[in-house]
C-alpha cells in the first residue's frame, strides 16, 4: 500500500468524521445564533439519539425507522424542556452563569441516562449492509453515505429555512439584536424555544446516523460536543457550509495527524490548530470581520 | 442513624439465631474502593456488584468463623483525588480491616502510601504490574498482570512464525499498560514492533491508524483496549479489508464485545480468564467449580453475564475470607495470613502469594481463544 | 474618608476571624477523615482564589486551569522524584516557569473574549491533558506517577494529614491575605473596572490588555504552586485529577462560591470538595443530584454562597418577623 | 490643542465619515452637532481610539497620536465621556473615581498584595485625590453608594469626576445632557464652564441646541458623514445650509 493511497484513505476518513462534527457543530450556532448561549450540553443530545433508537430497537422491538423518528422526537422533547426549566428563567444571567448551567445539564442528561440506560455500550444495525464501498483508492463503509446524505439535507434545509421563510428570518433577526425583535412584534421567547427544538432534533440525528459505526453509551456525548463545538467555531459560528468546511478540516486533520505524525497526539494537533486559528481569526476562518461597537 | 443500626442490629441478631451461634458479634468491616461512575466503570461496576454479592452469601451462609461481613464501597470516580480522600474515610472514620480495589492501577498507586501507612491489608483490582513490583508489605493484588496476557500473545504468535507486528493502545491505563508490555517482552519473543499506535478511549474511527498499519508490513495486529473502541478497530479493519490476523486483549473477553463488534469479530482472538470459557474446561480443571458458581449467581442477581472484572472482587473477597478465618480479624493477622494463601483456586487463577510475590498468579492464568461463530472457543 | 478606612479595618477583622476558625478547625475533627478532606479543600481554595482573582475580578473565563494545577503537581514531581531536585526550589521554578508560559499564552488567548476565550483556554487545557497522558517516559502516562517526596522544613516532615493542614493552609492564607490587599488597589480596581466595562476601562488609561495577562500569569503561579503542594501531599499523580472535567469543577467552585469575592471561593471549594462526601448518601444518583445543584446554584443564587447565605437568612428573617411586609 | 484631519470611516461598503477635518482650540469649549447619522459618535470613537479610521490623522498638541490606543491617549492627556454613561457599576462611587487615577500611580502586583508603605502612601494620595474631583462635580456625598445604584443624573456626574481625575488636557463628552431634566441640565452647563475654568480643553458632542449655543465657543456641523459648517455660535445660527439640513431632517 503506497503512501498515495494511504493519504487517500485518511482524507476520505476524515472527510466521514469531519461530516459528523459538522453536523453537531450546526446545531452549536443555531443555539448560539439565536441565544449567545453556547449550549454545553448539545453532545448530550447527541448521545440521546443514540441511546433512544437503541432503547426503541431494543427494547420496544419497534422498526427501525419508527425507533429513528422517536428517537429524535424524545430528543427533541427533553430538548425543550431543558430549555423551558433551565434556560427561560435564566433571563437576565451573565454568559457565565448560562455556561455554567448548561454544562450542569449536560451532567445532569448524562447522569440520567446513566442509571436508567446503564454504562454498557450499545451498537445498532447498519441501516444499509456493511460492504466495504470501494471509492479509487480508499473505502468507505454505506453508513457514511447516510452521514453525508444526511448532513447535506439537514445543510441545505436550514439555509432554506433561515433565509426563505417567516420563522427562520424572524430566528436570525433575534440573532442580530433580540430586543429590536422583540420591539417588531417577534415573539423572543418562542424563538429561542424553537432553536433548542431545531438544534435538539439536529444532534439525535448526528447521534442516529452514526450508532452504527461509532456505537453508543452514556457517554459519547462528551467528546463529540467537543468536537462539534471546534467545527463551529473555526466555521465561525454559521449554520451553514462555514461549519461544515470547519468540521471537515477538523476531520481531516485529525485523520491525518494520526496517520501521518502521532495517533496519540491527533487531538492535540487539532486543538492546537484551533487555538492558531483562533489567534489569527478569532471570529472563524469564514465569518467577515465585525467591527467592536461601543 | 439509631434505626438503622438497630434495624441492621435485628436482623444480624435473627440470623444469628439461625445460624446457630449465640452471640451477635459486630460485623467485620471491609472496605470497597470500585470506579463505579467515570471512565473506568466498565472494571468498578462489576467488581462492586460482585463484592456485594459475595459478602452478602457468605453472610446467608452464616458468615466467617460465625460472624457477619460487612462491605463499604465507596466510588473513586477512576480519579486519584477523590481514591485518597475515600480511602482515608474507610480507613479513619469506618474503621475497616481490610481494603478491596480500588479498580484502576492509576488509583491503586495513589493509595497505597494512605494504605501503607495506616497498615491496612488491601487487595487490589488492578492489572498494572507497578502495583506489587517492587513488593509492598500491606499490598496485594487478584487482576493478572497484563505481562501474563502478553506472554499468551506472543507465544502464539511464535508458534505461528510471525515476527512482525503492529499494536494499536487506546491512550487510557489500560492501554498504556498493555503498551508498556508489549513493547517490553518482544525482543524475548523475538518480535519486531513495525508500527506502534494509539487512539483515545472515545473516539469513533481507527480508519487512519489502521490505514498506517496496512502500509506497514506487519504480520499481525494487536489491539489492546476495552470496550468499545476495540469493536471499532474489528469494524474498521473489515472496511478496509485488513486481512491481517487481529489479536485482541483480555480488556474486551465478555460476549458483549461480540455483540457490538458483530461479524467483524469472527476470527479474532484474544487471552482470556477461564471465566468466559468455564462450560468448556475439562471437569479436572482447578478453577472450574469457583467460576461456574460465578457465572451463575452474577447471572442471577445482576441478569448480566459476570466478567473476569468481578472476578477480581470475587477473588479478592475470597482471599480475605480466607485470610480471616485462618488468622482472625485484625488487619496484621489478615496480612500475614493473605501472605501465606497457596493454591487458592478463583476466577482469575490459581494463587498462591508469597513474601516475594504478591500479584500470586502464573501464565496459566490466561487461556488464548477465538471468536467462531458469535462465541469464545478454546484455542489448543 | 472615615467609610473608607473602617472598610480596611473590617477586612482585616474578618481576616482575622477566619484565621482563627482555620486554626482551630482541626480540633472538631478529632484526627478524623475530614483532616484529610480539608487539606484538599485548603489546597482547592488556594485554585479557586487564583482563578477568581481571573474570573471573578477580571472576568476573564478560562476553561484550562486544571493545565496549570497540572503543570506544577507534574514538574515539581518530576524534579524531586525523578531528578532529586529540592522540592522548595523545584516549586519556586516551577512556578516562575508556569507563570512565563502562561504570559506568553496569555497574549494572544486573551486578545479572544467570551465564547471564544472559554474554547481557547479549553483547548490549552487539553493539550496540556494529552501531553500528560502521552509523555509516558517523563510522566508515566495515564496509570500515574508515583514516589514524589514530602515536603519538608528544618528537618520536620510534611508526612501527616495533621502537619500538611497547617502547611497548606498558611500558604493559603497567605495568599488569601495577599490577594485581598491586591483586589483592593490600584490593580484590582483596573481588574474590577475591566469586568464591568473594558471600554472605559481603557478611556481611564488602564493598560487592559497587559493587566489581563498580568493576571493571568498570577492566577497561572498561583495555581501551580497549589499544584506543587498537591505533588508533594498526595506523593502521586495521576492525569485525571487534571483534565477538563477538573477546570469545570474549579469554575463551579468560584461562581458558586461567588464571583469576586474571595471568602466566597473558600466557601465554594469547601462545598465541591466536601460534597462527594455528603453525595455518598446517593450512591449511583450522586452524578444527577451534582448537576441539579449546579442548575439549582446557578438559578436560585446567582451571586453565590457568599451573598446567597445571607440573602437567604435575610428572608427567613423577614418572613418570620413581619409577615405583612414579606412581600416588599 | 486637538486638529483633526481628513477622517474618513468605512464600515464595509457604508461610509460613516467623509474626509473632516476641524480644530478644536485650547482653552475653548467646541460644540459638535449634527442631525442624527451625521457620525458625531463615530468620530468620537476614532479621536479617542476605539475606532480605527479608514484614513485620516488626529493630532493631540502638535503630536501625531492616529491610531493610538485609548490608554495612551490617556497618559497623554486625552479622555472622554460616553453617551449611555460607561460606569463600573460593582464599583463605589469612590473606586470609580480612582480608576480615573489610574495613570497617576505606579503600583503593580507586588507592592500592591504586600502593601509596601509607598504603595499605602500613594493609597492614601489617590483617595484624597479622588475626593477633591467628588467635590469638584458635587456628589461627595454618595462616595460610598454603588456607582450601579446611581440615578442617571449622578451617574453623568461621577463620569465627568471620573474623567477630570486624569487631569487631562482635553475631555470629550458625548451627548452629557441626553437623560437630564432641565435642572440638572443647568448644573451640567456650570459645571462644563467650570471645567474649562480650570485649564481643561473641551469638546462636546451634544443634541440640546440650547446647551450648546449657550456655552460654546465654536461649534462643528456634521451632516452625512461630512462638514457641514464651523464657526461661532452666533455664525452657526444664521448659516442657511445648517438651517436647511435641521429642517430637512424636520
Amino acid at each position: 500500500m503506497h503512501i498515495g493511497q494511504q493519504i487517500a484513505q485518511y482524507l476520505l476518513s476524515g472527510l466521514s468524521t469531519g461530516a459528523i462534527y459538522a453536523l453537531i457543530g450546526v446545531g452549536f450556532a443555531i443555539i448560539h445564533n439565536a441565544t449567545g448561549i453556547i449550549n454545553f450540553a448539545q453532545g448530550e443530545f447527541v448521545m440521546l439519539g443514540g441511546m433512544f433508537t437503541v432503547f426503541f430497537l431494543t427494547v420496544l422491538n419497534l422498526p427501525l425507522l419508527v425507533s429513528v423518528i422517536l428517537a429524535i422526537a424524545a430528543a427533541t422533547i427533553v430538548g425543550v424542556a431543558f430549555e423551558r426549566l433551565a434556560i427561560r428563567p435564566m433571563k437576565n444571567a451573565s454568559p457565565i452563569s448560562l455556561v455554567i448551567i448548561t454544562i450542569g445539564g449536560s451532567i445532569l442528561i448524562r447522569g440520567i441516562a446513566m442509571l436508567v440506560w446503564g454504562k454498557d455500550t450499545h451498537a445498532i444495525e447498519t441501516f444499509s449492509g456493511n460492504e466495504p464501498i470501494q471509492l479509487g483508492e480508499a473505502t468507505i463503509l454505506p453508513q457514511h453515505l447516510w452521514i453525508f446524505a444526511v448532513t447535506t439535507v439537514v445543510i441545505i434545509c436550514s439555509k432554506l429555512y433561515f433565509n426563505y421563510t417567516i420563522s427562520g428570518k424572524a430566528m436570525r433577526a433575534c440573532a442580530y439584536n433580540s430586543r429590536a425583535a422583540g420591539l417588531v412584534g417577534i415573539d423572543v421567547r418562542r424563538m429561542v424555544l424553537f432553536s433548542f427544538a431545531i438544534s435538539s432534533a439536529m444532534g439525535s440525528m448526528a447521534g442516529i446516523i452514526i450508532a452504527p459505526l461509532t456505537m453508543t453509551s452514556y457517554d459519547v456525548g462528551v467528546m463529540l460536543g467537543l468536537k462539534g463545538f471546534c467545527a463551529a467555531i473555526i466555521g465561525g459560528m454559521s449554520s451553514g457550509l462555514g461549519t461544515v468546511f470547519g468540521g471537515v478540516i477538523l476531520g481531516i486533520l485529525e485523520s491525518l495527524g494520526a496517520g501521518i505524525f502521532s495517533s496519540g497526539y491527533k487531538d492535540a494537533i487539532a486543538f492546537i490548530i484551533l487555538l492558531i486559528i483562533l489567534f489569527i481569526r478569532p471570529q472563524g476562518l469564514f465569518a467577515k470581520g465585525d467591527t467592536e461597537r461601543v | 442513624m439509631l434505626k438503622k443500626s438497630s434495624f441492621i442490629l435485628t436482623f444480624v441478631v435473627s440470623l444469628a439465631i439461625l445460624a446457630g451461634s449465640a452471640l451477635a458479634a459486630p460485623p467485620i468491616k471491609i472496605g470497597g474502593l470500585f470506579a463505579v461512575t467515570g471512565p473506568a466503570s466498565f472494571l468498578g461496576e462489576p467488581e462492586r456488584n460482585t463484592a456485594q454479592m459475595v459478602v452478602n452469601e457468605i453472610n446467608a451462609a452464616g458468615g466467617v468463623k460465625g460472624r457477619k461481613l460487612e462491605l463499604i464501597a465507596y466510588d473513586t470516580q477512576g480519579d486519584a483525588t477523590k481514591a485518597v480522600q475515600a480511602a482515608n474515610r474507610l480507613i479513619k472514620e469506618d474503621k475497616v480491616v481490610a481494603i478491596i480495589g480500588p479498580s484502576t492501577t492509576g488509583d491503586t498507586m495513589a493509595v497505597i502510601p494512605v494504605v501503607e501507612k495506616a497498615k491496612i491489608p488491601m487487595i487490589s483490582c488492578a492489572a498494572g504490574s507497578k502495583i506489587t513490583e517492587p513488593v509492598k508489605k500491606w499490598i496485594f493484588k487478584t487482576a493478572q498482570n497484563d505481562g501474563l496476557a502478553v506472554a499468551r500473545i506472543y507465544g502464539d504468535l511464535k508458534r505461528k512464525n510471525i515476527s512482525k507486528v503492529a499494536i494499536l493502545t487506546v491512550s487510557d491505563g489500560f492501554g498504556s499498560s498493555g503498551r508498556e508490555q508489549l513493547k517490553a517482552q518482544a525482543r524475548a519473543y523475538g518480535i519486531q514492533i513495525v508500527s506502534d499506535d494509539t487512539y483515545g478511549p472515545k473516539d469513533t474511527d481507527m480508519t487512519a491508524q489502521l490505514t498506517k498499519i496496512k502500509g506497514s508490513g506487519a504480520q499481525a495486529v494487536i489491539c489492546w483496549g476495552t470496550n468499545p473502541g476495540p469493536a471499532v478497530v474489528s469494524r474498521n479493519a473489515k472496511q478496509l479489508g485488513l486481512k491481517l490476523p487481529l489479536y485482541m486483549s483480555h480488556g474486551v473477553s465478555s460476549k458483549k464485545f461480540i455483540g457490538l463488534a458483530g461479524d467483524a469479530a469472527e476470527g479474532i482472538l484474544l487471552p482470556s480468564g477461564r471465566v468466559i470459557v468455564a462450560d468448556l474446561l475439562s471437569n479436572s480443571d482447578r478453577q472450574k467449580k469457583s467460576l461456574l458458581a460465578f457465572v451463575k449467581d452474577y447471572q442471577k442477581h445482576y441478569k448480566a453475564e459476570g466478567d473476569h472484572f468481578g472476578g477480581h472482587a470475587w477473588d479478592a473477597i475470597m482471599l480475605l475470607k480466607g485470610a480471616i478465618e485462618r488468622g482472625g480479624d485484625n488487619p496484621a493477622a489478615i496480612r500475614d495470613q493473605l501472605e501465606r494463601t497457596r493454591g487458592f483456586a478463583g476466577i482469575g487463577g490459581v494463587f498462591s502469594y508469597s513474601p516475594s510475590d504478591h500479584a500470586g498468579l502464573t501464565k496459566d492464568a490466561f487461556v488464548l481463544v477465538e471468536i467462531r461463530k458469535q462465541d469464545f472457543a478454546l484455542v489448543k | 474618608m472615615t467609610k473608607s478606612r473602617s472598610f480596611l479595618k473590617h477586612e482585616m477583622v474578618k481576616f482575622i476571624l477566619f484565621t482563627i476558625l482555620i486554626l482551630f478547625l482541626p480540633l472538631a475533627f478529632k484526627g478524623g477523615y475530614l483532616l484529610n478532606v480539608f487539606v484538599f479543600v485548603g489546597i482547592h481554595t488556594l485554585l479557586a482564589v487564583a482563578l477568581n482573582l481571573l474570573l471573578g475580578y477580571a472576568g476573564q473565563i478560562s476553561l484550562g486551569h486544571a493545565a496549570f494545577f497540572g503543570l506544577g503537581a507534574y514538574a515539581s514531581g518530576i524534579l524531586t522524584a525523578t531528578h532529586g531536585q529540592n522540592p522548595w526550589l523545584a516549586m519556586a521554578v516551577v512556578a516562575a516557569a508556569v507563570g512565563t508560559l502562561a504570559f506568553i499564552i496569555g497574549f494572544p488567548i486573551l486578545k479572544l473574549k467570551g465564547h471564544y476565550l472559554a474554547m481557547a483556554t479549553l483547548g490549552f487545557g487539553i493539550i496540556v491533558y494529552i501531553a500528560f497522558n502521552e509523555a509516558v517516559e517523563l510522566t508515566g502516562g495515564p496509570s500515574g506517577f508515583s514516589g514524589i517526596p514530602n515536603l519538608s522544613l528544618g528537618g520536620v516532615s510534611f508526612d501527616t494529614d495533621f502537619k500538611n493542614y497547617y502547611l497548606i493552609w498558611g500558604m493559603t492564607l497567605v495568599t488569601i491575605l495577599l490577594s485581598l490587599n491586591l483586589v483592593n488597589s490600584r490593580i484590582g480596581r483596573g481588574l474590577r473596572a475591566i469586568h464591568d466595562s473594558e471600554v472605559a476601562a481603557r478611556v481611564m488609561g488602564v493598560n487592559v490588555r497587559f493587566l489581563k495577562v498580568q493576571i493571568f500569569a498570577l492566577s497561572a503561579v498561583i495555581s501551580s504552586i497549589a499544584g506543587s503542594l498537591y505533588a508533594h501531599t498526595m506523593t502521586f499523580v495521576s492525569p485525571t485529577s487534571f483534565g477538563f472535567n477538573f477546570s469545570v469543577e474549579l469554575v463551579t467552585m468560584v461562581i458558586i462560591g461567588g464571583l469576586g469575592s474571595i471568602y466566597g471561593s473558600f466557601l465554594g471549594a469547601a462545598l465541591l470538595t466536601l460534597l462527594p462526601e455528603i453525595l455518598r448518601a446517593f450512591q449511583d444518583y450522586d452524578i444527577v443530584v451534582y448537576g441539579l445543584l449546579l442548575i439549582f446554584m446557578t438559578m436560585f443564587m446567582p451571586g453565590g454562597l457568599v451573598r446567597g447565605i445571607p440573602a437567604l437568612v435575610g428572608r427567613i428573617v423577614m418572613r418570620s418577623g413581619a409577615g405583612s411586609k414579606a412581600d416588599a | 490643542m486637538l486638529e483633526v484631519q481628513g477622517i474618513t470611516q468605512r464600515f464595509g461598503g457604508v461610509t460613516a465619515l467623509e474626509d473632516v477635518s476641524f480644530r478644536v482650540a485650547a482653552g475653548a469649549i467646541t460644540g459638535i452637532i449634527g442631525p442624527n447619522g451625521a457620525g458625531k459618535t463615530t468620530l468620537f470613537n476614532i479621536v479617542t481610539g476605539i475606532y480605527t479610521p479608514t484614513s485620516g490623522t488626529v493630532h493631540l498638541q502638535g503630536k501625531n497620536v492616529s491610531r493610538f490606543a485609548p490608554e495612551r491617549l490617556a497618559s497623554l492627556g486625552m479622555v472622554r465621556t460616553f453617551q449611555n454613561i460607561e460606569l463600573f457599576g460593582r464599583m463605589t462611587v469612590l473606586e470609580n473615581v480612582m480608576v480615573g487615577l489610574h495613570t497617576k500611580g505606579k503600583s503593580g502586583i507586588l507592592a500592591s498584595s504586600l502593601r509596601l508603605p509607598w504603595q499605602v502612601a500613594e493609597e492614601r494620595r489617590f483617595r484624597e485625590r479622588a475626593y477633591h474631583w467628588l467635590e469638584f462635580t458635587g456628589i461627595t456625598d454618595l462616595a460610598d453608594h454603588e456607582a450601579g445604584s446611581l440615578p442617571f443624573g449622578k451617574g453623568r456626574l461621577l463620569e465627568i469626576a471620573r474623567a477630570m481625575a486624569l487631569e487631562p488636557k482635553v475631555i470629550l463628552m458625548d451627548e452629557p445632557a441626553a437623560g437630564l431634566n432641565s435642572r440638572e441640565t443647568l448644573e451640567l452647563a456650570r459645571l462644563i464652564q467650570k471645567i474649562r475654568e480650570s485649564g481643561v480643553t473641551v469638546a462636546l458632542v451634544e443634541h440640546d441646541m440650547e446647551l450648546v449655543m449657550d456655552i460654546c465657543d465654536a461649534i462643528v456641523v456634521l451632516n452625512l458623514g461630512r462638514k457641514l459648517a464651523q464657526g461661532t455660535p452666533r455664525e452657526i445660527q444664521e448659516n442657511p445650509e445648517v438651517i436647511s439640513a435641521y429642517l430637512g431632517e424636520g
